[in-house]
């Protein structure tokens, strides 16, 4: 509901002679174009030539975290399914072979070109298991390609380790993420 | 109080006092023989309802009343004697039972008699073995005597009494839970209504009765309700046990009327004969520790039915006074109060069960100098949350665990801060981060 | 019917009925763990506690308690007036939802009752945000109570349904609570596990993630599944159920509330019956012979090559010369169109009820108890609609007989043509049957599973699981029950009935409710059923 | 070798082979150069990749055009679908034909001039290249309508209206220059620039080259005017089904088709390959050398308005339907309409090359215009009169 | 370790074994039945029967009492857990209660408690290696008066001293009463008592009936 003190009403600004004439915005336009002809580009040759990311909290390629055992994090919760807006997340769960765990997924595929790469499953994951990485250089020659299973996910760990995807700091902390637990909810700011 | 001639306790220290011979000798049975042959059940009740008895088990519910909730038209009655004195520090139906079996007998002849019970069991803790042993003895020889059995002294009254042995179960000393536990169950305290008058044992009406209860009873009927009224107090009539124990020089149950104060308890010297080594008393436990506790500025509080409430106490209890000196950590007090109700809580109720163990938890956590103050709070609201008075429990277990531990923390909460203050700095963080 | 208040509004409940039950028939939404309808009342969890308005014990005058009342225990009696909505009720439910997770694991994440939990729904609607508890949590072991059941007694909170239910519903005691107070837990006797034909119930009486369904274990989230109303074909009894599926599959199958059939009930039998649906050796399509070789036609052409093939066959024989068997795993109304349709061909074809499996005897519950005193029963017929197919039989009329009078007849030779409807999960054919497809020179199968009848079949149509159709069952005490369809058929299947509504000559798609109405005109039994199933008394 | 040249059949026959060969070629870089025009202006790089500078992209995309599949959808109207392309771009390429090149040729410097430097001479050049232009639109037309997609069908709705539109000014416009020169034939327009006394047209008459030049942004379908391809609301337009060779053929017409413009625009009032003073661009230099230079001249001035027509595509917006209408109705019309009135009176008073009198009466009109939109259009007239006025609360506004 | 499945589904005693209770038992613990008026009832007394006849309730005797009651050994079990005073697992020949109510731990309790564990070397319901003594601790004894005190079978030791707590556990009879003995609970006479070791020789997990701090 959108309360009446919220509306701003703004008039059609009045016209002057000249601007109704339109010729002299078009010059000024073309005159700003012209300029732009001979200003120093500012194209990056992407494959040679290789930018640093300016934003810290870049989506890119999923990865699937492993522990501190080197077994996948992953509890096959399925909260990134559900969170999932494109419905690119497909978990098949199984009781786990390890003593400390309950359940673990025995299949865990991305379809990384349905993706939308809004990073609602990294939110939902109460484990921490899935991140996006900074990885955005995502290519293949086939569509099965970008269907990553649990084993490429893993591999993306791997390569990524060192990486720490920057969070919301909003979101992290709430009871029961992991290592986390002791901070308080969010909520006196809502 | 030194010329109270003790009524109950007439016998203690008598040779043989647990022998029917002895007994008969100093004018037992007479009462129960005066029932059974001269009076209606319904007398018996008028009479005890006259005297005023009310129940020495802790609730302080008039007996009489309560034999008055029995349906008209039952077929069958059956008798409970509650002797599953679990609540520290009572010993007083110990006493009884030790000392003078023979009076509880008679005191469940007449309870028989009045409402018409067939059989009554007598339910006593486990632990008590030595006063099972003499109980059932004592029983032994009535039935031989003829005093129980059928046809009570050729009046035609039949009574069974049966000693049922508990196994360790606090909350058996609840009517209901005791109920259930006869029934060979877990001894959960029943939903109520129905009253166990109404539906008790095998859903027969059924009166639970304590044993000290029974005890007054051939006296009200030998000496008759006005002498019974004459002691005391109108509303706390009759003569009553008081267990004094702890660090005061002379531990023990004594009787007196109802009119003694707490100190007159712990230092008069027909009682206590005052504290050891003359420390300072700290705070007391007038009613058993589920009543609550008063401190030792509160030592005039009057040991009756109503005065307790005065000082923050649920009642009168057991009065059974414990004396904390002021050498005592009041943190191991709390600490032992809320272990108890922990692992005496049946489990039923949530509030109970749940609440009853994080006190625990939380008292145990501050002895061990790991004491947060917001712990304080804490603790009084989860105390404050339970319990049958804000209808929040069936039974009154949590009642009982909720007074002596909001007691010990708003009446001891400057001493509580002042330790949660000096503890090792950082420890509470150190304890808390390391359990989660 | 009694008259009470409940937060200022005034409705109308039955007679000594709980105030709980009252108020979540009224549509309020009470917390409540222990209590369940079909169970005693032990309020112990405390969470449905009100305030309410009771006659004073001596004045008789009504006036507020001043303390809370279990709302589950309080009988209601006219006039009352019961306060949910009050400050001293929330208190305690949070104060109550708080301690209900003090030794909880929080472990919602790896939780098969994540989604339909109400220790989650009633924290998040009751409860507080934040848990106060900073104690170490006592943690229970996780226990194999049973083949088919697991218990996580940590996260159980004490609710004692599921022993209060292996008590009074399925008397075999096989749960019992051991320890007390906040160490108790929910156990079983070692070496005798939870193993009763009833047992999964206890997974649904289960308000949390306790007690679970080794079947259903980890297989999927249950907020990704759809429920649809539908009736047990496991027996006669005509249990209501609800088939829960994600993406055509069928995960598992619920009990629905179904007064006087099966109440909140439903027997382990049932629960896990349905795995058959999902069989690949099912018959998918279908086939037409002609000699030795075998094409699958188009289902455009279906109809037409049914009714061709029959009206050539009656056009040799006879029309006397045919019989129809109807299969009681079939819906009331396929069995009817399929009468139409033969009738239409044949006048005087035979209508043989079909082949009825039954198993044991009747499993009356609680165990040992008399029939007429049984909380729920598993009976010996293990088909949904016998009693409805023999109606449609008797109602058609002309030349009926029973399964038993038509094998023989057909060993005889009495027919020369037949289509014979099975849809059975098992073996069925009887080996007479087998012998008598020498003298069919026009075979008919409708059935789910290639059998030796199959092979000899001029025409095999494809029959659907239960769970992929629409249409009613009777059970065996005559009520018709109507089920809906809960998935689609495999690949290249259609459903029963809509190949029967073709061939029987409407044009359109099938509905059960559309010919429930077709039959209305001539089988008034037909009339009312199209209701919608019962409304849930009791949630969970 | 040389005899053959100077038979004007053969002169012009190789004229047209070279020519083709040329504009071909043009044409393909001008996609080259409109994408790294419009790269550069956004301070981007634009194609590099194929070849030094990406120049070998325009051979990329033409063997790309080649060889993707050739979607014929069903239900297209065949014989249409196919023939629209063809018109489109054969009928860009045939404007070529007329255009003076490079004014006559003496080919051996005996001093007689041999051939004209242009395929067709014909006395009616100017209405051939009318004609000719107006053609074009054909192709759009067709294949919208041979779509058989709404959109494409819109598309062609809309260049129909367009086209329509914007014919009349441009037809005004030229009239202007027609009725000066007093002749069709283009040589003789270009030699009527030429000259003592003559100047450029675009001196003469100026405000009939800013709507000429208008005019043919919106007869070559350019933004702002190309509203029969606005994806935003049409997906591709007129070939939102065309794909490989044919989508080529478009594309390709389209920029053929802006030559051909530029090339029209220059003849008429740019002087055609003529630059003042300048040795070898007049009249009476007609070597062999002199026609290059002159080629050579007129293509550049050629290059520079198709920098003109990619510059301003690069920079304004597409025009709403409705401007679009209003401006030629309302704007283009009127004007061209006095512009036309007022040369010939010029030419009826003797005075078509007066430069005074044909400034004064340019002036005049910018300040009829100037008035007219400064001072006395003030009121909403006709349909939009009758809009429901909005209202707006005095404390709203801020 | 919540996530470690406990078996239920394979017996822990052997069905085959020869009965732990025998016929005297059962019939001591059918005299019960005429007392009340369920079976069940007498569970409470069979329970105490049984212990003192085997030193402890094992599971097959549950099972036993179960089929003498007519009832459900989960039942049993049931009810059996909800008391302290039941062992199903062996205990020693000499129980050891040791009152920790708030009494007598203002009066020493703790460090009676504590000299028990160091003399015996054993903590909290745990049995000594010889099968001797087994020690727990009780809430309340109702021996306030005599505080600190303690119970060793049947026999209560008054206002015990840390000091004395050798010399106490040392004495042959410390467990034997001076009240002649009523025989209502009593194991039957045939029967000895089994001391250590459990009578279907299997020893199992900790159930316990015992509840721990």
């Amino acid at each position: 509901m959108i309360r009446d003190e919220d509306i701003i009403i703004v008039e059609t600004p009045e016209l002057s002679a000249a601007e109704r004439l339109y010729l002299p915005q078009i010059i000024g336009g073309m005159q700003t174009t012209f300029r732009h002809l001979f200003k120093k580009n500012i194209t990056v040759q992407y494959p040679e030539q290789k930018r640093e990311l300016r934003v810290e909290n870049y989506r890119g390629v999923h990865r699937l975290n492993r522990d501190e055992q080197g077994r996948v994090a992953c509890v096959a919760c399925f909260m990134c399914q559900t969170a999932c807006p494109a419905h690119c997340i497909h978990i098949v769960g199984e009781e786990s072979p390890w003593p400390d765990r309950e359940k673990y997924p025995k299949q865990f595929d991305i379809d990384e070109l349905r993706c939308i790469y809004c990073g609602m499953c990294e939110e939902a994951c109460p484990v921490d298991a899935i991140e996006l990485t900074p990885e955005y250089n995502l290519v293949s020659r086939s569509r099965q390609e970008m269907i990553f299973d649990k084993e490429k996910l893993l591999e993306v760990h791997d390569r990524t380790v060192d990486v720490k995807p920057r969070k919301n700091p909003r979101i992290t902390g709430y009871p029961g993420t992991g290592n986390r637990s002791n901070e308080q909810p969010p909520g006196d700011d809502h | 109080m030194a010329d109270y001639e003790p009524v109950l306790l007439r016998n203690v220290g008598v040779d043989g006092s647990r022998t029917l011979d002895v007994y008969r000798a100093r004018g037992g049975y007479k009462a129960a023989e005066k029932v059974v042959k001269d009076m209606t059940a319904d007398d018996v009740i008028d009479e005890v309802k006259r005297a005023g008895l009310r129940g020495r088990g802790g609730a302080g519910f008039p007996a009489g009343v309560k034999w008055g909730f029995l349906p008209k038209g039952r077929k069958r009655t059956l008798l409970c004697v509650n002797a599953d004195e679990s609540e520290p520090p009572t010993f007083c139906n110990r006493v009884l039972m030790e000392h003078d079996p023979h009076q509880v007998i008679e005191g469940i002849i007449i309870a028989g008699y009045a409402t018409r019970a067939q059989i009554a069991y007598v339910y006593m803790r486990v632990e008590f073995h030595e006063q099972f042993h003499i109980m059932q003895n004592a029983i032994d020889e009535a039935y031989a005597a003829g005093l129980l059995g059928k046809n009570i002294l050729g009046s035609g009254y039949d009574l069974e009494v049966y000693v049922h042995r508990g196994a360790g179960a606090y909350v058996c000393g609840e009517e209901t839970g005791l109920i259930e536990s006869i029934e060979g169950k877990r001894g959960y305290p029943r939903i109520k209504p129905p009253f166990p008058a109404v539906e008790g044992l095998f859903r027969m009406p059924t009166v639970v009765n304590n044993v000290e209860t029974l005890a007054n009873l051939p006296h009200i009927i030998e000496r008759g309700a006005d002498w019974f009224l004459g002691i005391g107090t109108p509303s706390s009539a009759g003569p009553k046990l008081f267990c004094v124990c702890g660090p005061v020089n002379r531990p023990g149950c004594y009787e007196a009327p109802m009119t003694i104060t707490c100190e007159e308890l712990i230092m008069g010297d027909a009682f206590g004969r005052g504290m050891t080594d003359n420390l300072p008393v700290k705070a007391v436990f007038p009613g058993g520790t589920s009543m609550g506790v008063i401190t030792g500025d509160e030592l005039q509080m009057k040991m009756d039915f109503d005065d307790p409430r005065n000082f923050g106490m649920l009642g009168l209890g057991t009065a059974a006074a414990v004396v904390v000196n002021n050498k005592t950590d009041i943190r191991a007090v709390l600490r032992n109060v809320a272990r108890f109700y922990a692992l005496e809580s049946c489990g039923q109720c949530t509030q109970c069960r749940e609440g009853t163990n994080w006190m625990y938890r939380i008292a145990s956590r501050i002895e061990h100098g790991a004491g947060r103050i917001e712990d304080l709070d804490l603790i009084e609201e989860v105390a404050g949350r339970m319990g049958m008075m804000p209808g929040l429990s069936i039974c009154g277990l949590p009642d009982g665990a909720t007074f002596p531990i909001q007691g010990i923390v708003r009446k001891f909460r400057g001493e509580l801060e002042e330790h949660i203050a000096n503890q090792e700095p950082g420890k509470a963080e150190a304890v808390l981060s390391v359990l989660n | 019917m009694a008259k009470i208040t409940i937060d200022h509004r005034v409705i109308e409940c039955s007679d000594g009925i709980p105030v709980l039950q009252a108020a979540l028939d009224a549509g309020w939404d009470i917390p409540h763990y222990c209590y369940h309808p079909g169970l005693t009342v032990v309020a112990s969890c405390r969470l449905c506690l009100m305030e309410m308005q009771l006659p004073h014990p001596k004045t008789g005058e009504m006036g507020w308690v001043p303390k809370l009342l279990p709302s589950c225990q309080t009988p209601v009696r006219d006039g009352m007036v019961v306060r949910f909505d009050s400050d001293l009720v929330r208190d305690n439910q949070k104060s109550c939802m708080e301690y209900f997770l003090i030794d909880h694991p929080l472990d919602c994440p790896v939780c098969d009752q994540a989604g339909e939990c109400h220790l989650q729904d009633y924290s998040y609607k009751f409860g507080s945000a934040a848990s106060r508890m900073a104690d170490q949590k006592h943690t229970n072991p996780k226990k194999d109570i049973g083949p088919k059941t697991l218990l996580y007694s940590d996260r159980c909170v004490l609710c004692t349904r599921c022993v209060r239910f292996t008590e009074e519903v399925s008397g075999t005691h096989e749960l019992c609570s051991v320890n007390r107070g906040s160490r108790q837990e929910i156990d079983v006797f070692p070496g005798m596990p939870l193993d009763n034909p009833i047992q999964g119930n206890v997974v649904d009486v289960c308000p949390v993630g306790s007690l679970l369904d080794k079947d259903f274990l980890f297989k999927q989230r249950v907020w990704f599944l759809d429920g649809t109303p539908s009736i047990c074909p496991g027996c006669s009894a005509g249990c209501a159920i609800r088939v829960d599926q994600n993406e055509d599959v069928v995960y598992r199958l619920k009990p629905r509330f179904n007064p006087g059939v099966n109440d909140w009930w439903m027997c382990d039998e049932g629960r896990f019956g349905y795995k058959y649906v999902h069989d690949a050796k099912r018959i998918a399509a279908p086939v037409l012979r002609r000699g030795a070789d075998a094409t699958t036609p188009d289902w455009e052409a279906i109809p037409e090559i049914v009714s061709y093939r029959f009206a050539q066959h009656v056009a040799k024989h006879g029309d006397d010369k045919i019989a129809v068997v109807l299969s009681p795993m079939m819906a009331c109304e396929e069995a009817w169109l399929l009468v139409k349709f033969i009738r239409g061909v044949a006048p005087s074809a035979t209508i043989a009820t079909g082949f009825v499996p039954t198993s044991g005897e009747a499993q009356h519950f609680p165990v040992g108890c008399k029939p007429d005193e049984a909380k729920f029963t598993i009976l010996p017929e293990k088909c949904p609609n016998r009693r409805g197919v023999e109606l449609i039989t008797e109602r058609a009329g002309g030349n009926t007989c029973d399964f038993d009078a038509f094998v023989k007849q057909a060993v005889g030779g009495a027919y020369s043509g037949a289509w014979i409807v099975g849809g059975y999960p098992d073996e069925w054919v009887p080996k007479d049957l087998t012998k008598a497809t020498k003298h069919l020179k026009l075979l008919v199968m409708q059935d789910m599973f290639e059998n030796t009848l199959t092979e000899a079949a001029a025409i095999v149509l494809p029959a659907c699981a239960w769970v992929e159709r629409d249409g009613s069952f009777m059970n065996h005490t005559g009520k018709i029950q109507p089920f809906e369809r809960a998935v689609r058929v495999p690949q290249g299947a259609r459903r029963d009935g809509q190949y029967l509504f073709e061939i029987a000559g409407h044009g359109g798609l099938y509905s059960g409710e559309r010919v429930r109405e077709m039959m209305a005109e001539e089988m008034s039994e037909f009339s009312e059923v199209g209701d919608a199933p019962p409304k849930p008394v009791h949630q969970h | 070798m040389l005899d053959i040249l100077k038979d004007q059949f053969w002169f012009s026959a190789i004229l047209t082979v070279i020519l083709a060969v040329v504009i071909l070629g043009v044409v393909a870089y001008c996609i080259y150069f409109e994408r790294k025009i419009s790269a550069w202006m956004q301070d981007r790089v634009g194609p590099n990749r194929v070849g030094p500078l990406g120049l070998f992209q325009p051979l990329a995309d033409g063997g790309k055009f080649l060889l993707k599949e050739d979607i014929i959808p069903a239900n297209v109207d065949k014989p249409l679908f196919v023939l629209a392309p063809f018109i489109a771009f054969g009928v860009a390429m045939i404007g070529f034909a007329v255009l003076p090149w490079g004014g006559v040729v003496d080919l051996d410097g005996d001093g007689v001039v041999d051939v004209t430097a242009q395929v067709a001479d014909p006395g009616i050049g100017l209405l051939y290249l009318l004609g000719i232009g107006s053609l074009g639109i054909y192709g759009v037309v067709l294949g919208g309508w041979a779509n058989n997609n709404k959109y494409a069908f819109f598309a062609a709705i809309r260049s129909t209206a367009q086209m329509l539109s914007y014919e009349i000014p441009m037809g005004l416009a030229i009239f202007v220059v027609v009725i000066t020169v007093g002749n069709l034939r283009l040589e003789e327009i270009v030699l009527a620039q030429i000259g003592e006394g003559n100047v450029w047209h675009v001196v003469l008459h100026p405000f009939a080259f800013v709507i000429l030049l208008i005019t043919l942004f919106a007869e070559t379908n350019r933004t702002p005017f190309d509203l029969a391809e606005a994806e935003q609301e049409l997906v591709g337009g007129y070939h939102t089904e065309y794909s490989a060779l044919k989508f080529g053929m478009f594309f390709l017409g389209e920029y053929a088709h802006m030559i051909t413009g530029s090339g029209f625009i220059t003849v008429l009032f740019l002087g055609g390959w003529h630059l003042p003073g300048v040795p070898g661009l007049q009249p009476g230099d007609v070597s062999i050398w002199a026609m290059l230079f002159k080629m050579i001249v007129l293509g550049a001035k050629i290059v520079g308005f198709l920098f003109l027509f990619m510059w301003v595509r690069w920079t304004l917006p597409r025009f709403r339907f409705d401007q679009l209408m209003r401006l030629s109705w309302k704007g283009l019309l009127p004007i061209s309409m006095i512009l036309a009135a007022y040369a010939t009176t010029l030419v009826y008073l003797g005075k078509a090359t007066n430069i005074p009198w044909a400034l004064g009466g340019n002036a005049a009109i910018l300040l009829i215009v100037l008035i007219y939109n400064g001072l006395l259009r003030t009121e909403i007239t006709g349909r939009q009169a009758n809009l429901p006025e909005v209202t707006i609360p005095a404390e709203a506004r801020s | 370790m919540a996530w470690q499945t406990i078996n239920r589904n394979e017996p822990v005693f052997d069905a085959d074994a020869p009965p732990v209770l025998s016929e005297a038992v059962r019939e001591k613990i059918r005299s019960f039945f005429p007392r009340y008026d369920t079976k069940r009832a007498a569970l409470l007394p069979a329970l105490h029967v049984v212990q003192d006849t085997l030193g402890h309730v094992s599971w097959k005797a549950m099972a036993e009492i179960a089929e003498v009651l007519d009832i459900h050994p989960s039942d049993v079990f049931d009810t059996m857990s909800f008391y302290t005073h039941f062992w199903n697992h062996p205990k020693g020949e000499k129980t050891i209660t040791a009152c920790r109510s708030i009494t007598c731990e203002l009066l020493g309790g703790r460090e009676v408690l504590d000299a028990i564990k160091k003399h015996l070397g054993i903590d909290e319901h745990e049995t000594t290696p010889d099968g001797k003594y087994s020690l727990v601790t009780e809430e309340c004894l109702a021996g306030c008066d005599h505080s600190p005190c303690m119970l060793i079978n049947e026999k209560l030791h008054k206002r015990v001293r840390a000091a004395d707590v050798p010399a106490l556990l040392a004495a042959a009879d410390n467990d034997k009463i001076d009240i002649p003995r009523s025989t209502l609970f009593d194991a039957p006479q045939e029967s000895q008592r089994a001391g250590s070791g459990s009578a279907d020789g299997k020893t199992d997990d900790q159930v316990g009936t015992n509840v721990a701090e």
